[in-house]
């Protein structure tokens, strides 16, 4: 792969130094629709996390083996750059087009772009909010709402003694959407239960220097932390960091609760360290493939697929520690 | 004449700047029809005057009446509204855009609400040619003509609005003599149309020549206004200086030249053959021997300030070739003339030579320090030292090595500048119009320290528009025309004449 | 007391102690400091720890400020540090080993010191603008952090790399101190030497410099490279804070806050005289004001609305025509800029 | 192939007068440039995928990137006249949330869209008087403008709203047909209009060539009576109301409002209009040559949508690597000695 776009940038750089076009036409890059091989368009996110970047290689190896010719673009968080990857996918008359939604409205336009064309739509990882249900043929991905509502579920469960309990939460990138629905499905959760209480929340960026950042001022700021809710791995990483440098013990002084499930916060997760983990499982792959057959041949697929996830607690994550992928 | 109303009447005016009162109590006026000349050395407020006229500055104090009407001007533009107009010494026009726009910009005509270009292509031309200027193409831009060009076609800008009242500051430190002549025409012209001038230059000569009144200012005070016929040369410069005649007499109009020893039989310390750059200048032969001021004549626009650029590496060469002390060699930049002990002060203070928000200090030992390297510092002690002497030696006012150069007057700039290379001690020292827009004091003596480097054993290259300036103080004087070495005469009391027979007569 | 109002410093200063004031208001305990673990801990060294980065950056902007530059590729360099010294540590044979940890931060420093001599060889040989020459690394950068760590985070446990970032000697902050070397080493270098007055020189008038003998080529090149040096050291300080390389993340935006820092520490943009000293204050100004949103408790959303206003008004305390206008109510006869005095 | 014999001509004529000072024709030069680097890079996608070859594919080009064009015009201003303005991708974020929030709330289109250009030029004037009046840098203004443009953006709301306004929805969908299936959207006529009116206010208007002027040398422009001042506030204001039409044009391409949408859009903004031959000293450039700087972006990632094999990362190098080789190749054919 590194070799051909290599080469793309060399053909462009060559060509356009000796300012003679023409040439690279023997790109041999396999294009459009030909014989019986699926082409795939697959606009992507971009690569704003290693979970990302996980979904990425999952998507890609699983067209490998599924025989699929994939077509990847990346976004780079910008929503305009996944409209324009849609309609050039629609201009090169893929066979099926997948993407992560950068954000949930605003697709309308374009996925009639790809109905007009007859191209079936796959959305995957996250949803849009159109009323017309027809623009695209699946979705499938996990729930941000019900991860956020799993970790106040456990944590409701956990605190049955009615003692109050100080929670602060480190909230993923300010406005966007798994940050708001896991913000929602945690809140939603845990209001019933009055004795827990949000006494303090910030946004992390869904970064370890931003959940450490973070997690220090809260630790000055509240004296009594008893539960912290990061919106994902890295921040409750981050989070564990900035609560052992001030002398407390991550996991037993201040439980930690997190969403992802990848590899390091796994092993934290299994130290102790992380006392509950809601899984978000990148690996969509495989499932995505199956569909995007099923969807070329005209089979019926149905319009919500959810991704296969669960949670771990310490022991759980002993036990798939060594297996874990990502 | 008395009885008429004043197009000008400033009384009283007071301007001060952080520390300093610019203007004290300064009334002035202007009369229709008149050429009016506004004298002063630097720094004796004439510049300010004009900007609380022209409305760059405002006043602190006083009144000024324009036709009958109090103004009181915030902006240049409402002093323009009033009919003023100002052609400054620095041309203050926009580089990047056509001759025509330079002319009309602000005052396009224009058709339903657009800008007619053909209307000021015509307008244009016509204004050009009104100062002789047929030869400059419109259409280009400004940046590509030279500083005498700009400084016209700001000229040509302001006499295109009918102006009531016409300030040219300084407007002819940039031009040669027929340029010179050819403004004064256009001056005679607007005057006898009605217009008021007000007219400030350092040339007492041309002053003499064009303005029928005059105002001196001293200090930011007031002298005295006087009609120019009856004020003689020497009580006008006694009265800007304020100093007695005995005084002046140092001030003589007498070469200051020394003759240079004998050297024939030296090696001349620099040697051109050929030299030349692809649509600059060419056929440069010119050798100049150590202890010998070597002087550079000809018309503005003739390539003086090229040769000048050339030998300092400035511009790189494209033809011919250069022996310094009998070697060939290259000179690529700046850098590799200063390694071979060559100095240059350019014709363009402002953008050329000032690092403006440096101390004098900083300036005066740049061009050392930069031959140093910057990991070599030149220790304070050392600077101190050499600031000290030079502050004394030329004469540099305020004498205080940590003031910000920009805030000098322009002959004290200029004196920095040349201690810049001094402290160098060069082998050749480059000066292009090293006293353009400088008072007489100053400007004599920066001749005197010419001639003194010379009989130290320093070679120089003084360029002049001024040829009785460069008569004075070189060995020999190099004509060039139209971009090409033409001759060079050994300065054995030739006269101004001979020079300009020279000039027009083509080479010998 | 007028001297003092003059010093551009001044106002820096007080907005810096007005925050920290703020602070103080809110939570009685913000000052204090206790020591805990044999060094000290509380708000006031966060706010060293975490700021050390941003400062860092800063000083190398502040000179690449002064030669009428700017260095937006200094976030990209921040990611690819941290990025290839995480992943030589973790692909090491002995990850946890001092020698494994200075390895990896020598070779991290090095590449950054390669990309500042690309930078500067774009500004001051090929004479493209300092903004579109460092976006391109901007761009480009990131892309060669991910393509070092395979787009995935990369962490590392090997205690000497943590100290980097989070450890403590003296009972101070290694970051901090690491910065205040470097401080000084800026300061030595362009004061004990003549390279801060030929920068200014350079920045300026690069006309007259050149003319003047200076090799501005040479100064330029060596303020990118430094830029650059220092954005390395930040991206090392940065993983290692967080035992991490995270290459899509790490000194994302930390141009901007570097480029702000330079401007309220008083340097201008336009070039020309500079104030280190200036540019730590102003570092710390937005260090503290990050603190002072989580002190406040202010909402993540309205937390971008808060530093615009701060910023501003410590941009307008220091505008000398802001202040006029403020103490006279009215415009202030303003001598433009580019005029000299004629006195 | 053809487009590129004709551009030789003009690209030798400047190369061979790169000595000496810039003349007449050499002021086309960096725009010409881009406009045969473009040409060339069309040629070379055409030639790697046949597909490529399509009318529709560069109209997509002016489709996909109406908000960016019109940014980039608004930029242009500012950047003549020396300036810059970060502040653009917030202020189109501002704008779609503005009008997603209204629209939501039941406001009429005839109301929203002149209040989001109000806001827009609003917000844009006001900076300019800061800048002017209280003579702070530009770049500090307009990088707190973007603060506080994002910021609004939060408060306003953290979730996207969909717009479902019906003139919203057709102006997204309508298809304007030209020569046989070729097509372009309502936006690329409200763009080419923005651009039209902009050529035409610097090139035949006082105010245009008082932003040259400005550019060129800020203190003569004041010396010789020019509405400084004014027009220093009204660059900011232009570029403010461009922001805001680029957000509607936003809006009618996306039919959403997102607070974190158009982020970094101003860096794309300013390396269009630099790409396009404006120098960032002022003075010198011209509009149409940032919409060719537009364009020239846009293949850029057209050809790696094309590609679809760069990974995440390889795509950003890429776009590095093409916007240096712009850059140099620019810097080849438009060569000034200083």
């Amino acid at each position: 792969m590194i070799k051909k776009s290599m080469f793309a940038v060399l053909a462009a750089t060559g060509l356009a130094l000796t300012a003679c076009g023409g040439g690279g036409a023997s790109a041999g890059a396999a294009n459009g629709s030909g014989g019986d091989k699926i082409t795939m368009g697959f606009a992507q996110v971009g690569a704003e996390s290693g979970w990302r970047t996980a979904n990425t290689k999952s998507v890609q190896e699983s067209a490998k083996e599924a025989g699929v010719d994939l077509k990847f673009s990346d976004a780079q968080q910008k929503q305009e750059n996944q409209i324009k990857a849609i309609r050039s996918f629609v201009q090169q008359k893929v066979d099926v087009i997948a993407f992560s939604p950068v954000v949930e409205s605003g697709w309308d336009t374009v996925l009639k772009e790809a109905k007009d064309a007859k191209i079936p739509v796959i959305l995957t990882d996250r949803a849009v909010d159109s009323k017309d249900t027809s623009l695209y043929k699946t979705f499938l991905g996990s729930d941000f709402v019900a991860e956020g509502k799993k970790a106040g579920e456990w944590l409701v469960e956990q605190s049955k003694s009615s003692e109050p309990v100080n929670i602060v939460e480190i909230q993923g990138t300010t406005g966007s959407a798994p940050a708001n629905d896991r913000k929602q499905g945690f809140e939603d959760a845990i209001k019933d239960d009055p004795d827990l209480k949000i006494v303090a929340s910030q946004s992390g960026d869904f970064t370890r220097s931003g959940g450490k950042q973070v997690m220090e001022a809260f630790l000055k700021n509240n004296p009594d932390i008893d539960v912290v809710f990061a919106h994902n791995d890295d921040e409750g990483l981050g989070a564990i960091e900035a609560i052992e440098a001030a002398g407390k013990v991550p996991g037993k002084d201040i439980k930690i609760i997190t969403i992802d499930a990848v590899k390091d916060g796994m092993t934290a997760l299994s130290n102790g360290k992380i006392n509950f983990i809601v899984e978000c499982n990148p690996l969509l792959g495989d499932q995505l493939m199956d569909l995007a057959k099923k969807v070329v041949a005209g089979q019926d697929v149905p319009q919500r697929v959810v991704t296969e996830e669960t949670t771990f607690t310490m022991e759980q994550a002993k036990q798939v520690l060594s297996s874990r992928q990502y | 004449m008395n009885k008429i109303v004043p197009v000008v009447q400033m009384d009283d005016i007071e301007i001060g700047f952080p520390g300093v009162k610019a203007l004290d109590r300064v009334s002035f006026r202007l009369f229709q029809g008149e050429v009016h000349a506004l004298m002063g050395e630097n720094g004796a407020g004439k510049s300010t005057l004009i900007k609380a006229l022209t409305g760059v500055y405002s006043i602190d104090a006083g009144t000024i009446v324009v036709l009958g009407e109090s103004k009181r001007f915030s902006t240049p533009a409402e002093s323009q509204a009033a009919g003023i107009s100002t052609v400054y010494q620095e041309v203050n026009l926009c580089p990047n855009l056509s001759v025509e726009e330079n002319i009309l910009l602000g005052r396009e005509p224009r058709r339903r609400g657009s800008i007619d270009w053909r209307g000021v292509r015509a307008r244009g031309k016509e204004v050009l040619a009104q100062l002789h200027l047929e030869h400059v193409d419109p259409g280009s831009l400004l940046s590509e003509h030279s500083i005498a060009i700009q400084q016209l076609i700001a000229i040509a800008r302001s006499v295109e609005v009918n102006a009531k009242v016409l300030i040219l500051d300084e407007p002819t430190s940039s031009l040669d003599a027929g340029e010179v002549a050819q403004l004064f025409d256009v001056i005679r012209e607007l005057r006898d149309r009605g217009v008021a001038i007000l007219f400030v230059s350092h040339f007492l000569e041309q002053v003499y020549e064009i303005s029928d009144r005059m105002t001196v200012l001293r200090n930011g005070c007031l002298v005295g206004e006087f009609m120019t016929r009856d004020l003689s040369r020497i009580s006008l410069i006694s009265k800007m200086m304020g100093k007695e005649m005995d005084v002046l007499a140092e001030l003589d109009q007498a070469p200051v030249r020394i003759k240079s020893t004998s050297n024939a039989s030296v090696v001349p310390f620099i040697e051109t053959e050929g030299l030349g750059r692809k649509g600059s200048v060419s056929k440069v032969n010119l050798s100049i021997y150590p202890g010998e001021v070597v002087g550079l004549a000809g018309l503005l626009g003739a390539g003086r300030t090229e040769i000048a650029r050339l030998l300092f590496g400035a511009d790189k060469s494209d033809q011919g070739s250069i022996k310094i002390k009998g070697k060939p060699q290259k000179l690529r930049s700046p850098r590799s003339a200063i390694d071979a002990n060559i100095g240059f002060c350019s014709e363009d203070r402002k953008e050329e030579g000032l690092i403006g928000d440096l101390t004098v200090r900083d300036n005066l030992v740049l061009a050392m320090q930069a031959s140093k390297g910057w990991a070599r510092r030149i220790p304070r002690r050392v600077q101190d030292q050499l600031v000290d002497e030079f502050i004394t030696t030329l004469d540099i006012r305020p004498a205080n090595p940590d003031a910000l150069i920009r805030n000098l007057s322009g002959g004290n700039q200029q004196k920095v500048l040349l201690a810049r290379w001094l402290v160098t001690n060069p082998e050749l020292l480059i000066l292009d119009e090293p006293t353009r827009g400088i008072d007489i004091g100053a400007k004599t003596q920066i001749q005197k320290l010419v001639a003194k480097l010379a009989s130290k054993g320093m070679a120089v290259l003084f360029v002049s528009s001024e040829i009785d300036e460069v008569l004075r103080v070189s060995d020999r004087v190099a004509v060039i025309k139209d971009r090409e070495m033409v001759a060079e005469v050994i300065n054995d009391d030739i006269s101004e004449h001979d020079v300009m027979a020279v000039i027009a007569g083509g080479p010998e | 007391m007028k001297s003092l109002l003059k010093n551009r410093l001044t106002w820096p200063l007080v907005a810096l102690l007005a925050l920290l004031a703020l602070n103080q208001v809110f939570r009685a305990d913000f000052l204090a400091l206790r020591m805990q673990d044999g060094h000290l801990y509380g708000s006031l060294i966060d706010i060293l720890r975490n700021g050390a980065p941003t400062v860092l950056i800063a000083l190398g902007m502040t000179l690449v400020v002064a030669t009428r530059g700017i260095d937006l590729s200094v976030g990209a360099i921040v990611a690819i540090a941290g990025a290839i010294s995480c992943s030589y540590i973790a692909s090491s044979s002995d990850p946890s080993s001092l020698a494994t940890a200075g390895t990896a931060a020598a070779i991290a420093v090095v590449a950054g010191l390669a990309l500042g001599v690309w930078n500067g060889f774009l500004v001051s040989v090929i004479g493209v603008q300092p903004i579109i020459a460092t976006l391109v690394l901007m761009t480009a950068g990131r892309g060669v952090a991910q393509l070092v760590t395979g787009g995935q985070i990369v962490s590392v446990s090997n205690d000497h790399y943590k100290s980097i970032g989070a450890g403590y000697a003296f009972t101070l902050p290694i970051s901090i101190l690491i910065t205040a070397a470097v401080f000084v080493l800026a300061a030595v270098l362009t004061r004990r030497t003549a390279l801060g007055t030929l920068i200014e020189a350079v920045g300026i008038n690069p006309v007259a410099s050149r003319l003047a003998g200076i090799r501005a080529r040479n100064i330029i090149w060596i303020v990118y490279v430094f830029s650059a040096l220092c954005a390395a050291i930040a991206g090392l300080m940065i993983s290692s804070n967080v035992t991490a390389a995270d290459a899509n993340n790490a000194g994302l935006y930390i141009e901007m806050d570097a480029i702000l820092a330079v401007v309220i520490g008083g340097t201008s943009l336009a070039g020309g005289r500079y104030s280190l000293v200036g540019t730590v204050i102003g570092a710390f100004i937005i260090q503290t004001l990050t603190t002072t949103v989580y002190t406040l408790g202010i909402p993540p959303e309205v937390t971008l609305v808060f530093k615009a206003l701060v910023v501003l008004s410590v941009c307008l305390l220091q505008a000398p025509a802001a202040r006029n206008a403020l103490r006279r109510f009215r415009p202030a006869p303003k001598l433009p800029a580019k005029e000299k005095v004629a006195i | 192939m053809s487009p590129l014999s004709t551009l030789t001509p003009p690209l030798k004529k400047s190369s061979a007068i790169g000595y000496g000072r810039l003349r007449g024709g050499a002021r086309y030069a960096p725009t010409l440039a881009t406009l045969g680097l473009f040409l060339a890079m069309f040629a070379v996608g055409a030639g790697m995928y046949p597909s490529f070859l399509s009318g529709q594919v560069l109209l997509n080009l002016f489709i996909d990137n109406t908000f960016l064009t019109v940014l980039a015009v608004g930029m242009t201003f500012v950047i003549l006249t020396g300036g810059i303005d970060l502040s653009v991708g917030a202020v189109v974020a501002l704008s779609m949330m503005v009008c997603a929030s209204l629209l939501q709330a039941g406001w009429n289109p005839s109301m929203v869209i002149p209040l989001v250009i109000l806001i827009g030029g609003g917000l844009g004037t006001l900076m300019g008087l800061v800048i002017q009046y209280f003579d702070i840098q530009p770049f500090i203004v307009t990088l707190a403008g973007m603060f506080l443009a994002r910021g609004l953006c939060y408060v306003i709301s953290l979730d996207s709203i969909p717009v479902t306004d019906p003139f919203f929805t057709s102006m997204a969908q309508a298809r304007i047909p030209l020569a046989g299936d070729l097509f372009i959207s309502p936006g690329v006529l409200i763009a080419v209009a923005v651009v039209a009116v902009a050529f035409f206010i610097l090139h035949h208007t006082r105010f245009g060539r008082t932003v040259y002027a400005l550019g060129g040398n800020e203190h003569s422009a004041m010396l010789m009576g020019l509405n400084v001042k004014g027009t220093k506030v009204a660059v900011y204001a232009v570029s403010g109301l461009c922001s805001a039409v680029a957000g509607l044009l936003f809006s009618f391409y996306s039919l959403s409002g997102y607070s974190l949408a158009a982020q970094g859009m101003e860096l794309d903004a300013i390396a269009a209009v630099v790409i396009g031959g404006t120098l960032l000293t002022g003075g010198t450039g011209y509009v149409l040559g940032s919409v060719v700087g537009v364009l020239v972006l846009g293949i850029v990632q057209t050809f790696i949508a094309y590609d679809g094999t760069l990974s995440s990362w390889w795509t950003k190098i890429v776009i590095g690597g093409l916007l240096l080789v712009f850059i140099l190749l620019q810097r080849l054919f438009s060569r000034k000695t200083y």
